[in-house]
């Protein structure tokens, strides 16, 4: 095992750990585009350039945009109930 | 063996994470843990200490290279999270649009 | 050159032109005119694929990647008689699910039909291939499919909730199969059926083969919704379009228990085969348990999809009992009486749909006696409930009775009267929701405090809602037709012998593993099983009285003197269908760490 | 069952199926040391009978095509269903009025990020087309080309020009495109048939080694994948930024 691997290995086991531990979305949005990050390079370190590039666009762009999307949209729900509830007051 | 280790451990750690989640969205990037948990796995198994990465572009062709099958499988592997994310993702905005909120414990309208 | 994957391409071209003409094609009648055509050509591809067969192995490799000197390269799919007959199956109920649909969805756009064909290919490919991925990708594929469409109708609350926790828990099953699969590529280097059985019998029975099968085996028990992964599947089944509903109840979940069979005996048979009596021991054991908790939660229910959500669930159960005996008169059962069930449930589902069409919920208590005026759905509602109690000559009697033979010759005798008991709870509890919703006699069903509130139920399909003075011949025709075929299935001489043949064609692994990787053409095969005897009557009519008497007591009102413990014990197994994805995660995770422990002791 | 039943629960099966797992790894062949033959075969396969430099994306557009149809099709479910699903709940015009309330808005991005948006757009699309193409030659492919290309669109979205958006992204248009793609791979699946070959048989002349059209069908096989990767996570991102814009609705 190369050098590169284990230092990968073991950031990929914090940023996979951190992702499920923290409990505010946004925040663990964060978490797990870095979890992302360290798996394209440990991909790398393994030998899979291809599969590296995929994790890239996926975990880098895809998927974080996808939950900050999510996130804003629920967002602004929540902020408009908050607005209609203190209305009826 | 600690490639192997670490893909146990994200296996674990992101079901977890499912079973403990109080927020919808922070379940589906938990499913996503546990299934960088297979990435791991299969291009550990597919290492080949000192392979070159299997692209023939300018390396002779007797090198010794890792195991392209699990690549592929691989990559097929992260497009099936990605498309699982999204359906998802599209069901968790319209649940808390409609119910207002995304606690996973929110949900059984039927139950028994 | 085989026609075998026709049968899944052509759907798949159909769903892409759907899709491909949705914005500009208005015209949802057209839609699923079209798509009821690709199912049917698909059906009818399968049903050549079998003819084509002819009782043996047909190997066609995509792209003509042969193998290399005994080496699997590339993806294969073989045609056995009981894959492709599954696959026939599958179509078959597609065409009946499809030719609802053009009834009861209403959409404006193909998009619906597109996605219901991509589920029937996959389903029809999951059958046919010779290889553990592409099996996978198959797995996902319907998963994802069923996904989108059991939460189609996401204006009400149910079915997202329902989709929602189905999409969690099989995704938890897809990671788990997965890890299974990449642990059996590290041990094998291979990916074809028969060339993993082949290098895994090289090696020791030791920790990596007791774990991935129980990976492989939890991920494919999640789909076939055995005890504890079944959590999901009533919330689901309950909540999705009536179409799908009947293609879920009647063949998906089945399917997993189809793919267990399939990986059992291509990949863990020979090198599990000195720990058999103990692996027959936990299927078995699984089976039963399943069969049990099925059928007390089917009688307890009275939203009658969930009902017959929890019927899949027990027969399921005794289906997984038929192929765990492990050996081929068991299995050969196993796949005649899911063939028939399928039909059945499917029928089933059919007539709750009308009901749901027309009266807008599908309580038990609400339904109470207003089914009198559509007499003739009662009837069939009648006839099926029955069936599921397995009366002569439908198809679930035949398969019921060659597993029962097939139980007492391993030496489980007491099995057969736990399936009497499972078909008389199921099929009474529906016997008894015949009497009350079209007869209107018996004591009415409870409110009941765990069905959903009313409202939520009330636009159920509302869109769809059709208010006609007769029910639409696109309706019930579908209906009646599926529980002909069940009679048909029980009555067509030489099912029961061309079972046993195609069941020894499957389980002769090394004759199939010769065929794929070597072209050794295969034995021939005899099989001596026969039509029911003098004890399969007996068990059949003990069920069904059993069934007549479960329904007699429920509608005498019953359940007023239950006693208390009784009660409360079955308040406590239906608390535990929370809704909670949390809760399933982690009975999920439970069953695949016992059913790893039990295998574990056993190798031990 | 209780939320402490539950955890009760969760950990003690966590615990015996990580004992399980370690127990199973332990058997896996030492790290770096796969097991043949497989992953010998496959790549000389792809190098000496199909001239395709890059065995990962021979394997997946032709050795294990098939696999990749089955993968291409789980996105179109996807795309489409997501589509299906968020649509659900947004009235006709909605959409519309959101993004001309959010360009007049507009000025709310910092100018900065809409010129580094802008300037991105052009070097990003170049990127993506080349990865599409380039697959059998270098890492990358259909599916990694065709998510850069997706990315366009958010460049453009990040360039504030939401209503520009609703221009370069008529939603039928990606829609029929998604459709396109798969059905193209299909297409190419069944041409084998034609040529009275295998399903998903190779049928082009192969090139030589290193060229961009090296391969027969992996190039084309790849494109198509590349065109409904494009449309199909445009199609799901675009959903998702549809929702987004329809906040400023009251009550929605």
């Amino acid at each position: 095992m190369t050098a590169l691997q284990t230092v990968c290995l073991l950031a990929v086991a914090v940023a996979g750990t951190a992702t499920v531990l923290t409990r505010d979305p946004l925040r663990q949005a964060v978490a797990s585009g870095l979890l992302g990050l360290a798996l394209s390079v440990l991909f790398l370190a393994f030998g899979a350039p291809d599969v590296a590039l995929s994790q890239i666009v996926v975990a880098g762009v895809a998927v974080p945009v996808m939950v900050l999307l999510a996130l804003a949209k629920i967002r602004t729900v929540d902020r408009a109930a908050a607005r209609d509830d203190a209305e009826e007051l | 063996m600690l490639a192997y280790l670490v893909a146990v451990w994200l296996l674990l750690a992101g079901l977890y994470g499912v079973i403990t989640s109080r927020h919808l969205v922070h379940l589906v990037l938990c499913l996503g843990v546990m299934q960088t948990s297979t990435y791991v796995l299969l291009l550990a198994i597919g290492w080949r200490a000192g392979g070159a990465a299997p692209i023939f572009a300018d390396i002779p062709r007797n090198t010794p290279i890792v195991d392209p099958v699990v690549q592929a499988l691989t990559l097929t592997d992260v497009v099936v999270e990605a498309t699982v994310v999204a359906v998802l993702l599209a069901l968790t905005v319209q649940a808390h649009k409609r119910f207002g909120t995304c606690d996973p414990d929110a949900l059984g309208a039927l139950r028994g | 050159m085989s026609v075998a994957p026709l049968a899944v391409l052509v759907p798949v071209l159909a769903a892409t032109l759907l899709a491909a003409t949705s914005p500009f094609v208005t015209r949802r009648r057209l839609a699923g005119i079209v798509a009821v055509l690709a199912v049917l050509a698909s059906a009818a591809l399968c049903a050549a694929a079998l003819v084509e067969a002819h009782g043996d192995t047909l190997v066609m490799w995509f792209g003509g990647w042969e193998p290399r000197s005994g080496v699997a390269v590339g993806i294969d799919f073989a045609v056995d008689p009981i894959g492709a007959a599954m696959a026939l199956f599958v179509a078959v109920l597609g065409v009946a699910a499809l030719v609802m649909c053009i009834e009861v969805i209403q959409v404006e756009d193909n998009l619906f039909d597109a996605i219901a064909l991509v589920f029937i290919a996959a389903m029809v490919g999951y059958c046919l291939t010779g290889d553990l991925f592409n099996l996978f990708v198959f797995f996902e594929l319907m998963s994802v499919c069923a996904y989108v469409l059991v939460g189609y109708e996401i204006r009400k609350r149910a079915p997202l909730e329902g989709s929602l926790t189905f999409a969690i828990t099989n995704s938890i099953g897809s990671i788990l199969l997965l890890c299974g699969i990449a642990l059996l590529y590290g041990r094998t280097g291979a990916l074809n059926l028969a060339q993993m059985g082949r290098a895994l019998a090289e090696g020791p029975a030791d920790g990596l083969v007791v774990v991935s099968y129980a990976l492989v085996a939890g991920g494919l028990l999640v789909k076939a919704a055995a005890v504890p992964f079944h959590f999901w599947t009533a919330d689901a089944y309950a909540v999705a379009p009536t179409p799908v509903g009947l293609l879920l109840g009647g063949a998906f979940s089945e399917l997993g228990l189809f793919g267990l069979a399939r990986v059992q005996w291509t990949v863990f048979h020979e090198v599990l085969a000195p720990h058999e009596a103990e692996l027959r021991a936990i299927l078995v054991g699984l089976g039963v348990l399943t069969a049990i908790v099925g059928a007390v939660m089917c009688a307890a229910q009275h939203h009658l999809k969930r009902m017959l959500a929890f019927a899949t669930i027990s027969h399921v159960g005794l289906f997984l009992v038929g192929i765990g005996l492990l050996d081929a008169d068991g299995l050969a059962g196993a796949a005649v009486w899911i063939v028939g069930d399928g039909l059945v449930k499917a029928a089933l589902f059919a007539s709750v749909g009308l009901l749901n069409d027309r009266f807008a919920t599908v309580e038990e208590a609400e339904l109470h006696g207003r089914g009198r005026e559509i007499g003739g759905i009662g009837v069939l509602f009648c006839v099926g409930a029955l069936a599921v109690a397995s009366l002569p000559p439908f198809g679930p009697f035949l398969g019921k009775t060659l597993v029962e033979d097939a139980a007492l010759t391993a030496g489980y005798a007491w099995v057969p009267a736990v399936m009497v008991v499972v078909s008389a709870l199921t099929g009474g509890a529906l016997l008894r929701v015949a009497v009350r919703v079209f007869l209107g006699r018996g004591v009415p069903a409870p409110e009941d405090p765990h069905s959903e509130p009313a409202e939520v139920d009330r636009d159920s399909e509302g869109e769809g809602e059709v208010s006609l003075a007769t029910v639409p011949a696109l309706l019930w025709a579908p209906a009646v037709a599926l529980v002909v075929a069940a009679l048909a299935w029980g009555l067509v001489p030489g099912v029961a012998a061309a079972a046993g043949r195609a069941a020894e064609r499957f389980v002769d692994v090394q004759a199939y593993a010769g065929l794929v990787l070597d072209g050794r053409p295969l034995p021939a095969v005899s099989s001596t099983l026969r039509a029911p005897g003098l004890t399969g009557w007996l068990y059949a009519a003990a069920s069904v009285a059993g069934a007549v008497l479960v329904a007699l007591a429920a509608l005498a009102g019953v359940r007023e003197r239950a006693p208390r413990a009784g009660l409360r014990a079955l308040e406590t197994l239906r608390g535990l269908h929370s809704g909670r994805p949390g809760d399933y995660a982690a009975f999920t995770a439970a069953g695949v760490a016992v059913l790893g422990g039990l295998l574990a002791l056993a190798v031990g | 069952m209780s939320e402490r039943a539950r955890l009760v629960l969760g950990l003690g099966s966590l615990a015996a199926l990580g004992a399980l797992l370690v127990w199973a790894v332990g058997g896996l062949p030492a790290f770096g040391h796969p097991r043949g033959p497989y992953a010998d075969l496959a790549p000389r396969i792809m190098l000496d009978e199909r001239h395709v430099a890059n065995a990962v994306t021979g394997i997946t557009f032709d050795l294990r095509g098939f696999d990749t149809l089955g993968e291409e099709l789980i996105l179109f479910v996807a795309a489409l269903g997501a589509a299906v699903l968020l649509r659900a709940l947004r009235t006709e015009g909605a959409i519309e009025e959101a993004a001309a309330d959010e360009e007049r808005r507009g000025p709310g991005t910092a100018e900065a990020l809409r010129a580094l948006g802008a300037v991105l757009v052009g070097p990003t699309l170049l990127l993506g087309i080349y990865v599409v193409v380039h697959g059998a030659l270098t890492p990358g492919g259909g599916f990694q080309g065709g998510v850069l290309l997706a990315g366009v669109l958010l460049l453009v979205y990040a360039a504030g020009q939401v209503a520009a958006v609703e221009r370069v992204r008529p939603v039928s248009l990606v829609e029929v495109t998604d459709a396109l793609g798969a059905a193209a791979y299909t297409l190419v699946a069944l041409a084998g048939l034609v040529f009275g070959v295998a399903v998903m048989d190779n049928v082009l002349p192969f090139g030589t080694t290193g060229s961009l059209l090296s391969g027969g069908t992996v190039p084309v096989l790849s494109v198509a994948v590349g065109v409904e990767v494009t449309a199909g996570v445009t199609l799901i991102l675009s959903e998702f930024v549809d929702q987004m814009l329809l906040r400023s609705r009251r009550g929605d």
